[in-house]
């Protein structure tokens, strides 16, 4: 059952920099990969990945605009309306794999982090474009025993994209396979990285998103519903997309090209 | 042979599931999609004259049941519309083309384009619950209904069906104009209009308020629609509401239904529940000797 | 402190929970039996002229959200139905005696004699969509209603309420003819028009064919009747369809309703339902420092 | 999920005269003392005891009538609708219990024989008018170790009615709870030896059914409805009616004096 229900934010968590975290009870089944319709009256509902997973689940915002604002905004004890969890989420690999997250895109993938429960099976990177964003480190040092950072600016860690460092990575190590999540240019290239070096993948992708639930169809690329096919996809479905990196839709559905 | 395979309006149909309108149709690769996964023809989203983005968000309301939606006719408008027209006839399956407006004129426009996009037939939605000024709000008067159908006919050559609104007590009177005005077929039910409240919120749930109702919940309203239709008019009937399994579409069949449209199941259960409707009816059909074509209204013959 | 009470149209409830009419209201105990389960009024089944004996089996279809029933209101007449009421009235909450007829006269002499017999107030049966020449076909014309509403009203001093049907794009219209003749309250959904088909049997399963849809596939739009009557009206709404839970009857309430009814939930989950839908009334109540009067029509105030 | 359904007829058992067995598959719980609403299409939908409560389940049915005539002119392969089971059935009693069937009631009761796994904590007293109308004697064999049986005209066991047979049983032997079912009458002066011996009940009652599922209330005995609050009611709960043995209802809702 996926309908609308209510929670009330029993903490608010300051990640970094214009980043928060929203917990709250539900009682629903979410996996790594899935994401929530999150409602707040008055202003907008919009498309957040699970964050935490477990009975007390969570979302992690960046504040870009009103809806992300106002989420940002709240307190303890407040409410939110809650749909889903929607969407194909991580499927856990065979053998050994490295999460990669982009940015806000962190926050979606640490799930999948803490899904392995040996910390030799998965490595981490983690990328944003300064310290200030490098969000859930310690998190993912809990259930990893090697977790690399980059930030573009180089005030953390490795100076440059993840997705340099991960080339730098899989020149050294060899995995089965990469989860990812970030912004849709950094999965562009991470794409042909993992070609390069032969690594299958999976990426959550982000479309424009109204129903949430398969219907509308807001939220399609190349006939997949993000929403409903996806959001999880695996790099070679992902290789066969025209408009992956090229294009998406406005709100009236029509193409605009990237 | 293939006992699936249902006429309706000259049209042939490898087998009688259509995509219902509204349905991801907003893009052509999406109706591709479906005709892959077996939809037996496809419906657009409903089409109009201009770019609309729609109501923002909530737009969906989900229950166990049903969903209450008020998307708000989002669509690129019927000039973007030709691109994704083209690469939707590559799904290889007929396209009915749905179109929506506030004047006859409009809709007379649209049907052309929709002809000259390649679509098959047009699908007029008349019946909209919740989108001001245009569908059921004309829908329910049977002089405009057939003022409209008369003047779509007049402009295009493919088949036009009429999409009416069950919110009305004239349902079978509007029907009745559309035979008269030469349309070809009816398509019902549209959704029922309905408002969701959040109790927590102490408001309406969705932007616009209302909405239309879809799901498991309407399929006994639009049984008796396509029942009533089948004893009052001889055009075919397309049955919408509630198919989720063969024996929900085999039900419009024998209400009177020459094919189904599927809407709300594409997001409860996925695509693959156009295979899995042809495969039960196939299989039904099988067992008792018979093809789809000689139940289409038999639960007529005993009541 | 009863936080729960309600008043409308001059009538006191302890509660805003009432039996709806059909349900096992047909004998006096039973009324009896849902006023000690915690129903703040009860409403019979709906009483006509002579004795009926309703329609022959299969007369109800059950599925996982909602009932089609087609009992063909079977009724032992309004003579015979004195003896019932003189039991009822043991159960010390208000009664609403329901009552259907085929003209204007009938339904004044039935309004009459519930009054003689102890009804607290009048509810007409306008709207029963599967009964032959009454309910509904004249529920939908809002000049017969505004005439059968004054008749009543110039018959009986007790409250006077119109049950009105979903199955027609004129609710409104009605409603408000009903409070122009001076109507004291609306009640509002009855049953929506649907059919069931068994594929194996290739046939309707009801044998009127037609009957009425109940049960929580039907709450939305009840829903929204109720939203759309408190914006037109100015008399007081009673909700029904498809209330299980306290927080469906709070919908109602917010929507604007003064009270609801329940009906399918009395079968789907027994008598309980009444003090199960009070209790979790009364919990919020008391969370929010509100009382229930405080909250009709609240969810008005944003959209 | 008590929704309608239609089941094949794999088996026809006669039972006796005038008593048919009808088998067929429906993957859904029963409990003895619980009912379907049956359909014969064209003619009537009827309440009919689960008289098999397992995978294949069974309803036993006398004619009497136009429903039961269809029903029992039914062959393996034919089609009937279903609805149900319905009801609240018989809870198990503590200790030693006696079951009573009088007539076609023994069908409902045959169940309740077997729900104790001990041939020692269940008697059996069946009755019937005459030899060729006492069914299942072989299943209550099998399932209790004391089966006493009753004929009115004394063409097998007993002389005489089922209730006198119970009162001399209740005489040499004590029991926890009897449970019962047949004819209103029998139930009757059945209540009047419990009560004499001291021993509380379970019976199941009969009244017009339409809906069957708590909804119409044309099976209503003194304000309870038998479908659903009974039709297995305590002996102390009928004790209390007014209306059994005294009154029932016609279609129309009205009281007839009995
Ligand atoms: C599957 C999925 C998971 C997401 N997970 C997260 C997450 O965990 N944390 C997070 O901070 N953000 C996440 N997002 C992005 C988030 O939904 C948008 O940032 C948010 O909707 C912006 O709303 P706004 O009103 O604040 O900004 P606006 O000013 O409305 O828009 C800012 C930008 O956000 C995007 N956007 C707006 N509305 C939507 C929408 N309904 N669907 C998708 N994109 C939209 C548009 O590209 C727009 O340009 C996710 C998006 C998707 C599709
Ligand atoms: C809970 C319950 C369980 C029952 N279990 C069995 C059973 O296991 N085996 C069996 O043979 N019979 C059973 N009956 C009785 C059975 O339902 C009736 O014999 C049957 O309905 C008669 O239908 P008819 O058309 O053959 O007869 P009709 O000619 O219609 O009626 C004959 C008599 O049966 C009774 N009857 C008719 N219709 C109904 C109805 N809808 N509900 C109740 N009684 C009715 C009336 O008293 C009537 O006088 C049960 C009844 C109830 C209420
Ligand atoms: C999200 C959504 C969008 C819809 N959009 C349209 C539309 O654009 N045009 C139209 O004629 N019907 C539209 N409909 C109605 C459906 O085509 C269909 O008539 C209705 O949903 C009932 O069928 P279902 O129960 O299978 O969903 C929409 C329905 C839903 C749920
Ligand atoms: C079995 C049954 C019998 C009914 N009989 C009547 C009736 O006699 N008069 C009436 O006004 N409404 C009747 N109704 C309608 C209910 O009162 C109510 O309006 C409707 O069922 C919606 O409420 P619900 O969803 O709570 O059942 C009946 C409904 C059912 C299910
Ligand atoms: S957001 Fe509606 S189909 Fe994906
Ligand atoms: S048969 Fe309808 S309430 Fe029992």
């Amino acid at each position: 059952m996926n309908g609308n229900e209510v929670v009330t934010i029993k903490e608010v968590v300051p990640e970094g920099k214009g980043i928060t975290t929203l917990r709250f009870e539900l009682d629903r089944t979410a996996r790594p990969g899935q994401f929530f319709m999150v409602w707040v009256p008055g202003v907008d509902e919009v498309p957040m990945s699970v964050s935490y997973t477990g009975r007390v689940k969570g979302i992690t915002v960046r504040e870009v605009g009103t809806a992300t604002k106002a989420l940002s905004g709240l307190k303890g004890g407040d409410m939110i309306g809650i749909r889903g969890p929607y969407g194909r989420g991580f499927a856990m690999p065979k053998g050994k794999f490295l999460v990669v997250g982009g940015g806000t895109g962190i926050a979606a993938v640490l799930p999948a982090v803490e899904m392995a429960d040996d910390k030799d099976i998965v490595d981490v990177a983690l990328g944003a474009r300064n310290a200030s964003e490098i969000i859930f480190e310690e998190r993912a040092e809990n259930a990893s025993n090697h977790v690399h950072v980059s930030t573009d600016d180089g005030t953390r860690g490795f100076h440059g994209t993840v997705v340099a460092m991960v080339d730098d990575i899989l020149k050294k190590h060899s995995y089965d396979q990469v989860i990812a999540c970030g912004p849709e240019k950094m999965l562009y290239y991470l794409l042909e990285v993992c070609k390069k070096h032969g690594v299958e993948s999976q990426m959550s992708l982000e479309r424009f998103m109204k129903c949430g639930s398969g219907l509308c169809g807001s939220c399609v690329i190349d006939g997949k519903r993000v929403c409903a096919d996806g959001p999880v996809f695996y790099g070679r479905e992902i290789s066969d997309m025209l408009e992956f990196s090229k294009a998406k839709r406005d709100e009236a559905g029509r193409l605009i090209k990237l | 042979m293939n006992r699936l395979k249902v006429e309706l309006a000259g049209l042939e149909l490898s087998n009688p599931t259509m995509l219902a309108s509204g349905m991801m149709g907003e893009t052509g690769m999406s109706l591709v999609e479906a005709a892959r996964n077996g939809a037996g023809a496809v419906v657009t989203k409903s089409v109009g004259m201009e770019p609309r983005t729609g109501y923002i968000n909530p737009t969906l309301v989900e229950h166990d049941d049903y969903y209450i939606n008020a998307m708000g006719l989002p669509n690129p408008g019927i000039a973007d519309y030709g691109e994704e027209m083209a690469s939707a006839i590559k799904g290889g399956v007929p396209i009915f083309g749905s179109i929506f407006a506030a004047s006859v004129s409009d809709f007379a426009h649209l049907a052309g384009k929709m002809e000259d996009y390649g679509a098959s037939a047009v699908e007029l939605n008349l019946s909209c619950p919740h989108a001001k000024g245009y569908g059921m709000e004309m829908g329910i008067d049977p002089d405009i209904v057939a003022n409209i159908v008369k003047e779509v006919k007049g402009s295009v050559s493919v088949p036009v069906f009429a999409k009416l609104t069950p919110n009305t007590h004239r349902l079978l009177d509007v029907a009745e104009a559309v035979q008269r005005a030469d349309g070809d077929g009816i398509v019902a039910i549209n959704t029922l209009k309905a408002i969701a409240i959040s109790v927590e919120f102490r408001r309406p749930i969705l932007s616009n308020v209302y909405g239309g109702l879809s799901g498991p919940a309407v399929k006994p309203i639009g049984l008796r629609a396509v029942y009533d239709l089948y004893d009052r008019v001889d055009i075919p009937i397309i049955g919408v509401g509630g198919v989720e399994t063969w024996k929900d579409a085999m039900e419009y069949i024998m209400a009177g239904a020459s094919a189904v449209q599927v809407g709300s199941a594409v997001g409860r259960h996925g695509l693959g529940v156009f295979g899995e409707i042809c495969n039960g009816m196939d299989s039904y059909l099988e067992e008792n000797g018979a093809e789809m074509m000689d139940l289409v209204g038999v639960a007529h013959e005993r009541k």
